[in-house]
C-alpha cells in the first residue's frame, strides 16, 4: 500500500536522522534522545498493527467464498475477536508503560544546577541570565547560550499571551503561561546550533519567533558569559560613532537598551550585543550590515504587525546605526 | 411524489440569492481592512496637522480623513495605543485614567479641548507645567495611536472599537467605554484645582 | 410494500401524561443541560478558589440575611408547587388556577430578595475573578427564576382563558412545577457554595 | 380543513389505502410557497436543509483550506498576509468543526432517525425549526464578518489571553464566541428532540435491543452533546464576559487563570470529537450491515462500544493540555485513560471486519467509502495513540504532525463515512441515485488526495513544523514536502468537486430510486423514496433488528390512528409499548421569530450588555407566541 511505504520511508528517514536542524528526529540531547526512542518505537509497533489489520481487511473482503456452505460460527467469530481485543488492550498497557518510563529517564528540570530565565513577548524571546550580584546579570534576546554535557533548567515566563518553547533537537516542547511559572530541563550533547520556534499560536507573528540555543564547549560558554557581561563596545569607526548618535537621538533609545549608555527602554530587546547574536528579529533575518539595515527601515515589511515601528531616517543615518548595531559585539 | 419540495427548492434558492445580493452589499459598506503597515507619505502627513494659535483644537490633516479617521476608529490602533499608555509611562502621572500629578481624562475635562489633534499635539511637543514632549520617543503613528486611546477614557459617546481592560491589577470600574458621559450627566464640575493648574 | 395491520391502538388515549408525555421527558432534557451548566459554574468557583491564596479574594465572606431568606423562600415556595402537581394530576381547573397565582407571587418573591443578594456579595463583578465567578453564579440562578416565572405568568393566563381545560395545558402545568423544582435544587448547592464555602 | 363528526375524530381503520394517502398528506403536508417554507416543521425538510447548509459550509471550509495552501507552497509567499491568514485558520477550524461536522451529523439524525425508529416527525419538530434558524444564523453572522475583515483571528479554540480584551482587539474574539452560542443553542436543541425521539418515538415493537446501530450512536451523541456542550456556553460567557463587562475569569492579575479557559475549553473540545466520530460509526455499521449482506457482528459489543467511548470522552480532556505544565501525576492519569480509548475503539473495528469477513460484500460505492475510512481512520488512531504519549506528545504537539493526525481521525473518521452514507441515503432522501461512475472516481480521488495531502505533514511535523504559521523561511527544510502537499491538496479539492457535480446533477436529474434500493433493513427502506410528508401511512410495528431482512414483502403495521390531526405513537422507554396517541405540533411561522429575536439579542450582545435585558423581551413574546394554544387539533388532547 502507498500510505505503507511512505511511512515506512518516514521511519528509514528517521533512522538516518537527516531531518536538519529543528526536528524532533535529529536529537541532540538528552531528554530528546529518550524521547526519539519511544517515538521510534510506538511508530514501529503501530505500523505493524496497522498493517495487520489491513491484512485482515483485504482477506476478509476479498476471500473466496464457498457457495452456501460452511457459514462460519458467531462463537468461532466472538473468539477471534475477543482475543483481538486482549491483544489491543496488551499493546495498549505496553505503550503506556513505555511512555511513563520515558517521562522517568527524562529527569526533573528541578535539579539542574543552572537556571536561564526565558521570558516570551510577542514576538520575541528574552533571555535572562539572573545572578545573585546584579552587576553579573544580563539580558540577551532570542539566542540562548548553554554549557554542553549539562543540565540546564530553563525557567519559563510569559509577558503577555501563551506562547511555547520548543527546541525539538534538545526536548520536548513546554508553554510559557501569563500568571504561571514553568520549566524545562535542557541538555545538548554535542556543540553546535540548534534552532527552535515559538509552537502556540501567539498572534500576528507566532510565524518569526525562533530563537537559537547555542552549546558550548565550557570554555568557551564562559567565555560567552564574560563578553556578554561587558557593556557596550565604544564605537571605533566613524559610522558606528555617528550612528550611536542618531540611536541615541531617535525614539529607539525609548525602547531598546544599550548598556553603558543613556538607552535604557525595556520593551524592546536588549541590543548591547546584538552584534554577537545569530540573527536578528527572533530569527527572521541572519545578522549582518545589510539584514540590520533592512530591518531598520522597515520592520512592518519584512515581520508585520511586530511592535517595532518604522522610524522614520534618511540614508545617512540608516547606514551609521546600522554600522553601529553591527558593532555591538 | 414532490410534496411541495420544489416550491421549497425554488423559494430557498429565491431566498438564498436574495441574501447573497443583500450581503454582498452590506459587505462592501462594512469592509474594514486592518493596516499593519502605514506607507511612509502617509505616516509623514500625520506630522502636518495644523494647530489653532493657543494650541487648542486644529485641523488634521486631509490624508488622515482620507484614510477614514483610523487612529480614533479602528480597533487595532486603539488597542496599540492602550499598548503603547503603558511601554511609554503615562500612568507615572495619568494614574489609570483618573490623573495623579497629572490631570484625569476620565471626567472627559480636556484642557486643552477634546479633539485628538489636540492630544497629539500635547503629547508630541508637550504642554506647560510638566506634560514633557515625547516627539523623540515616539514615531508620530504612536503618537496618534496613543491619542486616539486617551481621548476613548474620557469620550463622551462610547465607541464600537473602544478597548477592554487590560490583564492586571483592577484599578478602576471596567466600564470604561463612554465614563465621562456619565460623570457630566452628574452636573456641572466646573474647575478643576484638584488636576493642576489651568493653562 | 404491502401492510398487515398486526396491532389496533384506537383505545389507546390522544395525549400522555407524566412519562408518557413528550414534553415531560424534554423539560427532563432541558434540565440535565441546565444542571450541567450550574453543577460547571460551581465547578469554576471551586477551581478558582483552589488557586487563591486565601478565598473571598479581597472581600468579606458575603452576608447570610439576603441568600438565607431566598433559600428559604423557595424551599417554602416548593410546598404549593407540589400541590399544584398533584391538583394537575386530578385536572381540576378551580385549583390549579389559584395554585398559579400563587406560584407566580411566589416567583417574584424571590427576585426581589435577590436583588439584595448581589450587595450582599461585598464585591463588584469586575472586581477580581472572586466577584466574577459569583456574580455569574447568582445571575445564572436569576436568569432560571426569570424564565420560570414568565412561564408561570403566562401559564396562568393560559389557565384563566378558554384553552385552560384541558389535559394537554395540565401537562404544561405539572411540567412548570417539575421545573420550578428543579430551580429551587440547583440553588441549594450553589447557596452552600456562595454562603458557606467562604466561611469554612 | 378537518371533518369532525360529533367530537369524534377519523380514524385510519376504515380508509382504504388512496383515501388514508390523501388524508394524511392533507394534515401533514407543507403548504406550497415562501411562507410555507418559512414555517414548515417537517423534520424532513428541515433535514435537507441542514444537510444542505453543511456541505455548503463543507465547500466554504474546503476553500479556505486551498487558499492556505496556496500560501504555504512556497517559502515567504506573499500571496496572504499574517492577519489574513489568522483569519482563514481560525475560520477553516471553527467553520468545518461547529458550522460543518457537528450540524451536519446532527442534520443526518434530524432526517433519519425518526424514518429509522418508524415514527412521523421527530419530537419538538417547531424546535427543531428553530435550532435551524440558528444555525443559519450563527454560520451567517461568522462568514459575514470574515467577509468585512472581522473574522475571528485567534485560532478555533480562542486560548485567552490572546482572545481576552487585552490582546483581541476588536470585535473578532467576540464574533467568535457568540458563533458558538448560536451552535451551542442548535446542537442541544437537536440533541435534547433526538433523545426524546428515540426515547419514546420508537414504533411498537422496537426494544432497546432492535434499536438500529445508527440511532444508538445518535442517541449517545445527543447525551455527548448534553454533558458537554454546557462547558463551552459557559466558557465563552465567560470569556465575552470578560471581555465586555470587565470579569476577571481569565486574568491572573485578580485571581483568574489562564488554564481555566483551556480546562473549559476541552472539557467539551475533546467530547467533541467523539459526538463528530460516534455518528459516523454509526453510518459505517449500517453501510456494512447492507453492503455484506448481513447483521453488524457484535451487535451488544458494539452498543457497549459507543456507551465506553461516550464515558471515556469525558475523560480525556487533559491531553490536549499536556505542555501547558500540569502536574505530571495528572497527565500519567490521562495518558492511560487516552491510550485506553483505543479499545472500544480497536472492537468496533474489529466487528466491522468480523462482518465483512463473515458477509458477502457488494463493492458499491458507499462501501467503498466505508473501505477508505477503515483505512485511514485505522492511521488515525495509531497516531491518536502516539499523541496519548506525554513525552511523545512534547514533540508533536501544535505541529503538523497533530494536523495530520486529527485530519486523519476527523476526515478519515467521519467525512469518509458521511461521504458514503450520502451516497447510500441520497436515493430515499431525494428519490434519485446518485452515479455509482462518478461514485468511483470521487472515491478514488478523494481517498488518493487526502492521503498524498495528509501524510506526509506527519513528517513535516517530526521535521519540526508548527501549526498556524503563515510561511516559513528558506533556510527550513519544509518547501519540497509543502509543495508535495500543496499539489496534493488540488486531487483532494478535485475529488470532492466531483462529488459536488454528482449531487447536485443526480438530485436533479438521477435515475428515479425505488423504495429500498440497496437491499437494506432498517425501516427507513419500508417507505417510498422520497418518503410522504407522514413517513408512513401506517406506522410500523417491529419484531425484530432487522426487520426488512426478515420479511422484505409485507410490513406489519398498526392502526387506530386518528387522520385529522398529526399524530404519532409514545411508547415506553424499553420495551416501547405504545402508551398513547399523541399530537405532533403544525406548521409554525414562531420559531422563525423566536431565532430572528434570539439573533438580535446575541449579536446586539456583542456590543452591549443591556441587550440582553432589551433584546429579551422580543424573545419572551416570540416565545410567548410560540407556545401559546391556536385552537387547532394538534394543541388539544
Amino acid at each position: 500500500m502507498r500510505t505503507g511505504r511512505v511511512l515506512l520511508l518516514s521511519i528509514i528517514s528517521a533512522v538516518a536522522g537527516c531531518s536538519g536542524n529543528q526536528a524532533a528526529l535529529d536529537p541532540q540531547g538528552a531528554p530528546a534522545i529518550h524521547i526519539e526512542h519511544l517515538i521510534i518505537g510506538i511508530t514501529i509497533v503501530c505500523t505493524v498493527v496497522w498493517l495487520l489489520v489491513m491484512i485482515v481487511l483485504g482477506w476478509a473482503l476479498l476471500r473466496k467464498r464457498s457457495s452456501d456452505s460452511s457459514q462460519p460460527g458467531e462463537r468461532s467469530l466472538t473468539m477471534i475477536v475477543g482475543s483481538a481485543v486482549a491483544a489491543t488492550v496488551i499493546i495498549i498497557a505496553g505503550l503506556t508503560i513505555a511512555s511513563f518510563y520515558t517521562t522517568r529517564g527524562i529527569g526533573l528540570p528541578e535539579n539542574a544546577a543552572l537556571t536561564i530565565t526565558v521570558r516570551a513577548q510577542q514576538w520575541w524571546w528574552q533571555v535572562i541570565y539572573a545572578d545573585p550580584d546584579p552587576v553579573l546579570s544580563f539580558q540577551t534576546a532570542n539566542e540562548i547560550h548553554i554549557p554542553v554535557g549539562q543540565d540546564v533548567r530553563i525557567q519559563l515566563e510569559s509577558a503577555d499571551v501563551v506562547h511555547s518553547f520548543w527546541v525539538p533537537s534538545l526536548a520536548g516542547k513546554q508553554d510559557l503561561v501569563p500568571g504561571r511559572s514553568n520549566s524545562l530541563l535542557l541538555r545538548a550533547e554535542r556543540p553546535g546550533i540548534y534552532r527552535g520556534q515559538c509552537a502556540e499560536f501567539c498572534g500576528l507573528q507566532h510565524t518569526h519567533m525562533a530563537m537559537m540555543v547555542i552549546a558550548d564547549e565550557p570554555a568557551d560558554y564562559q567565555r560567552w558569559i564574560a563578553a556578554q557581561r561587558e557593556n557596550e563596545a565604544i564605537p571605533t569607526d566613524q559610522d558606528a560613532a555617528a550612528g550611536k548618535i542618531v540611536f541615541l537621538s531617535k525614539p529607539c533609545a525609548a525602547c531598546h537598551t544599550v548598556r553603558g549608555t543613556p538607552a535604557t527602554g525595556t520593551t524592546g530587546p536588549d541590543l548591547t550585543h546584538v552584534g554577537s547574536r545569530q540573527t536578528i528579529a527572533a530569527g527572521l533575518l541572519e545578522t549582518t550590515r545589510g539584514s540590520l539595515a533592512a530591518w531598520i527601515a522597515d520592520p512592518q515589511t519584512l515581520k508585520p504587525g511586530n511592535n517595532m515601528p518604522m522610524v522614520p531616517l534618511n540614508s545617512v543615518e540608516l547606514r551609521n546605526i546600522s554600522a553601529y548595531m553591527e558593532s555591538l559585539k | 411524489m414532490t410534496f411541495g419540495s420544489i416550491n421549497d427548492t425554488r423559494w430557498s434558492i429565491l431566498a438564498t440569492c436574495l441574501l447573497v445580493v443583500a450581503g454582498a452589499a452590506f459587505l462592501g459598506w462594512a469592509r474594514e481592512p486592518r493596516e499593519l503597515r502605514t506607507d511612509p507619505p502617509v505616516v509623514a502627513d500625520l506630522d502636518r496637522f495644523r494647530l489653532m494659535s493657543d494650541g487648542i483644537s486644529g485641523a488634521p490633516p486631509e490624508s488622515y480623513f482620507a484614510e477614514g479617521k483610523p487612529y480614533e476608529s479602528d480597533a487595532y490602533n486603539l488597542s496599540q495605543g492602550q499598548r503603547l499608555y503603558t511601554w511609554f509611562g503615562c500612568q507615572s502621572c495619568h494614574g489609570d485614567g483618573r490623573g495623579n500629578v497629572g490631570p484625569s481624562f476620565l471626567d472627559g475635562w480636556w484642557l486643552y479641548g477634546p479633539e485628538t489633534v489636540s492630544i497629539v499635539a500635547s503629547i508630541r511637543d508637550g504642554r506647560p507645567h510638566g506634560m514633557p514632549a515625547f516627539r523623540d520617543q515616539m514615531t508620530i503613528e504612536q503618537i496618534w495611536q496613543l491619542a486616539g486611546y486617551v481621548q476613548t477614557i474620557g469620550a463622551y459617546s462610547a465607541k464600537v472599537a473602544a478597548t477592554g481592560r487590560r490583564d492586571d491589577r483592577y484599578t478602576r470600574p471596567a466600564e470604561n467605554r463612554a465614563p465621562a458621559k456619565i460623570l457630566f450627566n452628574e452636573g456641572p464640575v466646573g474647575a478643576h484645582p484638584d488636576q493642576g493648574p489651568s493653562p | 410494500m404491502k401492510h398487515s395491520v398486526v396491532l389496533n391502538l384506537s383505545k389507546l388515549p390522544a395525549h400522555g401524561l407524566g412519562t408518557a408525555s413528550l414534553t415531560w421527558w424534554g423539560t427532563l432534557a432541558f434540565m440535565v443541560i441546565e444542571g450541567t451548566g450550574f453543577a460547571l459554574s460551581i465547578v469554576v468557583y471551586l477551581y478558582l478558589m483552589s488557586l487563591a491564596p486565601h478565598w473571598p479574594l479581597n472581600a468579606p465572606p458575603p452576608d447570610l440575611l439576603p441568600g438565607t431568606a431566598l433559600t428559604a423562600l423557595l424551599i417554602a415556595s416548593l410546598l404549593p408547587n407540589v400541590l399544584i402537581a398533584r391538583w394537575t394530576r386530578q385536572q381540576n381547573l378551580a385549583k390549579v388556577r389559584i395554585g398559579l397565582v400563587i406560584m407566580s407571587l411566589l416567583g417574584v418573591a424571590p427576585l426581589i430578595v435577590r436583588i439584595f443578594e448581589f450587595p450582599a456579595m461585598h464585591i463588584s463583578w469586575d472586581q477580581n475573578a472572586y466577584g466574577s465567578i459569583v456574580w455569574v453564579m447568582l445571575g445564572l440562578h436569576t436568569t432560571h427564576i426569570i424564565t420560570d416565572l414568565i412561564d408561570t405568568v403566562v401559564l396562568t393566563c393560559l389557565m384563566f382563558s378558554r384553552h385552560g381545560d384541558n389535559p394537554r395545558r395540565y401537562g404544561d402545568v405539572s411540567d412548570n412545577a417539575m421545573y420550578w423544582n428543579f430551580v429551587v435544587a440547583a440553588w441549594l448547592p450553589m447557596y452552600i457554595c456562595l454562603y458557606w464555602v467562604p466561611r469554612l | 380543513m378537518t371533518t369532525r363528526h360529533e367530537g369524534e375524530d377519523l380514524r385510519d381503520r376504515g380508509l382504504d389505502e388512496m383515501e388514508l394517502d390523501r388524508r394524511l398528506s392533507q394534515t401533514w403536508s407543507t403548504p406550497a410557497g415562501l411562507w410555507g417554507a418559512l414555517s414548515t416543521v417537517d423534520h424532513k425538510i428541515i433535514g435537507r436543509r441542514y444537510i444542505v447548509t453543511a456541505f455548503v459550509f463543507l465547500a466554504l471550509g474546503g476553500i479556505l483550506a486551498m487558499a492556505m495552501r496556496l500560501q504555504l507552497s512556497q517559502p515567504e509567499a506573499r500571496f496572504i498576509g499574517p492577519d489574513r491568514y489568522n483569519q482563514i485558520f481560525t475560520m477553516h477550524g471553527t467553520n468545518m468543526m461547529f458550522l460543518f461536522a457537528v450540524p451536519v451529523m446532527e442534520a443526518m439524525a434530524v432526517y433519519l432517525v425518526p424514518l429509522m425508529v418508524g415514527t412521523r416527525n421527530i419530537a419538538f419538530p417547531r424546535l427543531n425549526a428553530f435550532s435551524y434558524w440558528m444555525y443559519l444564523a450563527g454560520g451567517l453572522l461568522l462568514w459575514i464578518a470574515f467577509a468585512v475583515d472581522t473574522g475571528p483571528d485567534v485560532g478555533w479554540f480562542a486560548y485567552v489571553p490572546l482572545a481576552g480584551p487585552q490582546y483581541a482587539a476588536g470585535k473578532r474574539a467576540d464574533i467568535w464566541a457568540q458563533m458558538i452560542t448560536f451552535t451551542e443553542v442548535s446542537a442541544l436543541a437537536v440533541a435534547v428532540e433526538i433523545v426524546v425521539t428515540v426515547f419514546k418515538q420508537r414504533a411498537p415493537g422496537m426494544s432497546l435491543d432492535r434499536i438500529p446501530l445508527f440511532v444508538w450512536s445518535m442517541l449517545v451523541t445527543s447525551f455527548l452533546i448534553i454533558m458537554a456542550m454546557p462547558a463551552i456556553m459557559i466558557a465563552s460567557s465567560a470569556l465575552i464576559l470578560d471581555r465586555l463587562v470587565g470579569t476577571h475569569f481569565f486574568n491572573p492579575a485578580e485571581g483568574g487563570d489562564v488554564l481555566l479557559w483551556q480546562h473549559l475549553f476541552w472539557f467539551f473540545g475533546h467530547p467533541e470529537v467523539y459526538i463528530i466520530f460516534l455518528p459516523a460509526v454509526g453510518m459505517v455499521s449500517t453501510i456494512v450491515a447492507t453492503f455484506t449482506r448481513r447483521p453488524v457482528f457484535g451487535y451488544l459489543a458494539m452498543v457497549m462500544a459507543l456507551i465506553a467511548t461516550g464515558v471515556l470522552a469525558f475523560g480525556l480532556w487533559v491531553h490536549h493540555m499536556f505542555v501547558a505544565g500540569l502536574p505530571r501525576l495528572g497527565e500519567s492519569f490521562f495518558t492511560a485513560s487516552s491510550m485506553a480509548i483505543a479499545i472500544p475503539a480497536g472492537l468496533q473495528i474489529f466487528c466491522w471486519l468480523a462482518t465483512m469477513w463473515a458477509g458477502r460484500p457488494v463493492f458499491k460505492t458507499p462501501f467503498l467509502f466505508v473501505i477508505g475510512f477503515m483505512v485511514i481512520f485505522v492511521i488515525g488512531g495509531m497516531t491518536g495513540v502516539m499523541v496519548a504519549s506525554v513525552p511523545f506528545d512534547t514533540q508533536v504537539h501544535d505541529t503538523y504532525f497533530v494536523v495530520a493526525h486529527f485530519h486523519y481521525v476527523l476526515v478519515g473518521g467521519a467525512v469518509f463515512p458521511l461521504l458514503g452514507a450520502i451516497y447510500y441515503w441520497f436515493p430515499k432522501i431525494t428519490g434519485r441515485m446518485m452515479s455509482e461512475t462518478l461514485g468511483r472516481w470521487a472515491f478514488g480521488l478523494i481517498f488518493t488526495g487526502f492521503n498524498l495531502t495528509f501524510f506526509p505533514m506527519h513528517i513535516l511535523g517530526l521535521q519540526g513544523m508548527p501549526r498556524r504559521i503563515y510561511t516559513y523561511q528558506p533556510e527550513m527544510p519544509w518547501s519540497g514536502l509543502n509543495m508535495f502537499v500543496s499539489l496534493s491538496a488540488v486531487i483532494l479539492a478535485a475529488g470532492f468537486l466531483l462529488f459536488f457535480i454528482d449531487a447536485i446533477r443526480s438530485a436533479v436529474s438521477g435515475t428515479a430510486a425505488p423504495a429500498n434500493p440497496w437491499e437494506a433493513s432498517t425501516l427507513e427502506w419500508a417507505t417510498s423514496s422520497p418518503p410522504p410528508p407522514y413517513n408512513f401511512a401506517r406506522l410500523p410495528v417491529v419484531g425484530s433488528l432487522e426487520p426488512l431482512f426478515n420479511n422484505p414483502e409485507t410490513l406489519p403495521v398498526a392502526s387506530g390512528l386518528s387522520v385529522d390531526r398529526r399524530e404519532l405513537i409514545v411508547s415506553s422507554v424499553v420495551e416501547a409499548l405504545p402508551e398513547a396517541r399523541e399530537s405532533s405540533p403544525g406548521n409554525s411561522i414562531w420559531p422563525l421569530w423566536s431565532a430572528l429575536a434570539t439573533t438580535v439579542l446575541l449579536i446586539w450582545s456583542i456590543f452591549t450588555p443591556w441587550a440582553v435585558v432589551w433584546g429579551s423581551i422580543p424573545v419572551s413574546i416570540a416565545l410567548i407566541g410560540w407556545f401559546w394554544p391556536k385552537g387547532t387539533p394538534e394543541d388539544d388532547a
